[in-house]
């Protein structure tokens, strides 16, 4: 039965055989034992609420036994409803205990009707629910709908002390920054030897003094010492060779010293790097 | 043919005429509803009018205005919006999108649902009497139709059901509680499912607020395992629910 | 309220009753025309017709009708459609402010324009030293602080920008000879005091008489164009404008 009924929900019609009992063809359109007892029921003819529940158990029980003649399986909700019928049919027969715990037979067959009618009423009211005028089957909405725009209007904010950080902030930093890129970027050989010209003019003692130390005075920004250094050390040994200064370094890469030439230059006592006289 | 198009149009200049004096708030609520495919509160409505329309009067009257056409206004979940005349559903069948056909099944869960809720699916298996398989509620979720709204304060805590708004929108309902025959239900008592909990109270509500033996869904929640606590997937759910209707 | 809305439907009726007597074909146009998903031909709607019924005389009734209400029966493309009246575009609208800060680099070329105007792009380029993005001017356009005013008497006759009334008003100035000088910058400290000699702040003027050196938009100046004229979209400019925001 079980597969038969699965059969149904994939919307194939039950197919059965031409000799088979007009009984059982029915079970297969049932939606269970109540929907079942219903159908019995509603072949009573009368009003749920009068109807025989004897009557209605012996015709339920009758059912399923005949469907158990030709079918092996019946679903366990229908065996168990079976089950309980015959054991109300019984309590009804038999004249009620005296000290009956629980709801007496009648109350139980009561209870019965009721779920009936109210299985009934449900489907009554899910037909009239169904027949109602129901979107997109009998009734229909715009089928263009025209979409609400959404405008989003910005609205900028800014006030006039941001405007003027900013256009002084702009304006200040585009001119320093010519101002120091103009000057710092290239010491030329003429401007250190003026430099250095004028820091011998203006050493008076006979004192060896640090050019290192005073080339790092002259130039605030350090990422400006290569070059500052290098066009220093080239107008220095010019310097010394026109015998205007004389240089001393202890050792390759030790601090060079500088002081006042005090004689004419010979060219081969000029004084290299490499070999620093003391 | 091009002569009777212009005696036409003639005849109905008269009618332009009259609605020059048809007031403004009209043409916007027309425009507005005209435009929207979703159906649109009046407070939404009056938020986009200009200062001091009634805007429920000027609906009224639209609606009476388009009460004979072949566009209705109607008004669902509380909710206005356009929609074509019940009676010409002949005439839209090519416009119709291949429709949802809901088993038999589908559709007594739907009502048991919109009749009781909050109603568990403990609770549904008690009024049909047969077990809902789990393809089923999946299929009812997947309209939109129905949702999840808590979870009743009973041992297992079962997820509680109920319906949308897009509910009420497909049956053309104003409100709940103008689903058909709910009155007659509610005088039968039937409506009281008489569980043993007794905690079924016999007005279906859709209220989203939730009630006193109803808790909120977790974050977390997974659903899913939840629609199908202890069920096996195959045998006895696909016997006990067949046909389709 | 709703007795002023009971009075109002009650006016409504004989409209209605008028209605009846409206052929059956309009409504169904109306039904169909509303449903339907795109525009459809006189063909088409024919053959969803009725037999013998004049779809062309319907239609241009229909479209008389509608004429003078929030939603128009128009023709696009041989095809009819309901649209909202064109003139009641400002309700489909829905309008949002959001507040925005300009981008620092957006402030810098406003701070640039207001004081240097009349100022081509490129020599706010110079003041700069990088590409200002056709961006960085769309949005100092759309706020409507900076305009262009006329164009530079140069090769390629760049455009000239200024300031405008709504830039005063935004920033509570007078008159754009507000704007501090020289001298008050330095005051306030936002200059520096040992600024070389030869920087000078100009002294801004927003008369919108055009210069010696400019002259004026043509109508048909594609602004949008002159705006980007040789730049890249992508690298050089935005590579040199890291500094947004």
């Amino acid at each position: 039965m079980t597969a038969e009924i699965l059969s149904f929900e994939t919307g194939r019609p039950a197919e059965l055989g031409e000799g088979e009992p007009a009984l059982v063809v029915d079970v297969e359109g049932y939606e269970g034992p109540l929907d079942l007892l219903l159908a019995l029921a509603r072949q009573q003819k009368v009003d749920l609420a009068k109807i025989s529940i004897l009557a209605l158990a012996d015709q339920y029980l009758h059912f399923i036994e005949a469907a158990r003649k030709i079918r092996l399986e019946l679903a366990a909700d229908y065996l168990v409803m079976a089950a309980w019928l015959a054991f109300l049919k019984s309590r009804l027969l038999l004249p009620e205990p005296p000290s009956a715990d629980g709801p007496s037979a009648e109350e139980m067959a009561t209870a019965l009707a009721n779920r009936l009618r109210r299985l009934e009423a449900i489907r009554e009211a899910a037909n009239r629910l169904m027949n109602r005028q129901q979107l997109l089957r009998d009734v229909f909405p715009r089928g263009e709908p025209e979409a609400i725009a959404e405008i989003r209007h910005p609205k900028y904010t800014a006030t006039l002390y941001d405007l003027l950080t900013a256009y002084a902030a702009q304006r200040q930093q585009r001119v320093l920054a010519s101002v120091h890129l103009a000057r710092r970027t290239v010491w030329s050989l003429a401007e250190a030897r003026a430099s250095l010209e004028r820091l011998v003019g203006m050493a008076e003692s006979e004192d060896w003094g640090c050019l290192d130390e005073y080339l790092l005075r002259y130039v605030a920004d350090p990422s400006q010492r290569a070059t500052v250094f290098a066009s220093s050390f080239a107008a220095a040994l010019e310097l010394v060779r026109e015998g205007q200064l004389e240089l001393n370094q202890k050792e390759a890469f030790a601090p060079l010293y500088f002081r006042k030439g005090r004689h004419q230059p010979a060219a081969d006592t000029v004084p290299v790097p490499d070999a620093p006289v003391s | 043919m091009a002569s009777l198009a212009e005696v036409r149009v003639e005849e109905v200049e008269p009618m332009d005429n009259d609605s020059q004096a048809r007031p403004e708030e009209l043409r916007l609520l027309e425009a507005l509803l005209f435009a929207s495919s979703e159906p649109l509160d009046t407070a939404t409505l009056a938020k986009r009018m200009p200062e001091g329309v009634d805007v429920k009067a000027a609906l009224a009257q639209l609606q009476a205005e388009y009460a004979t056409r072949g566009v209705n206004l109607v008004r669902v979940a509380n909710k206005w919006t356009f929609r074509t005349a019940g009676d010409l559903a002949w005439l839209m069948t090519r416009e119709s999108t291949e429709t949802r056909r809901l088993s038999r099944a589908a559709i007594e869960v739907l009502a048991i649902i919109a009749y009781h809720q909050p109603v568990t699916r403990a609770e549904i298996e008690e009024i049909r009497g047969v077990v809902t398989s789990k393809g089923t509620l999946d299929v009812l979720l997947e309209t939109g139709w129905i949702k999840p709204r808590g979870r009743r304060k009973t041992p297992g805590r079962p997820l509680t059901f109920g319906t949308t708004e897009a509910f009420l929108s497909q049956f053309t309902l104003e409100q709940l509680g103008d689903l058909p025959g709910l009155e007659e239900l509610k005088g039968t008592g039937l409506l009281d499912s008489r569980l043993p909990t007794g905690f079924s109270v016999p007005t279906p509500s859709d209220d989203p607020v939730l009630r006193e033996d109803e808790e909120p869904l977790e974050p977390g929640d997974d659903l899913d395992l939840a629609l199908a606590p202890a069920v096996e997937p195959d045998a006895p759910e696909g016997g006990s629910e067949g046909n389709e209707g």
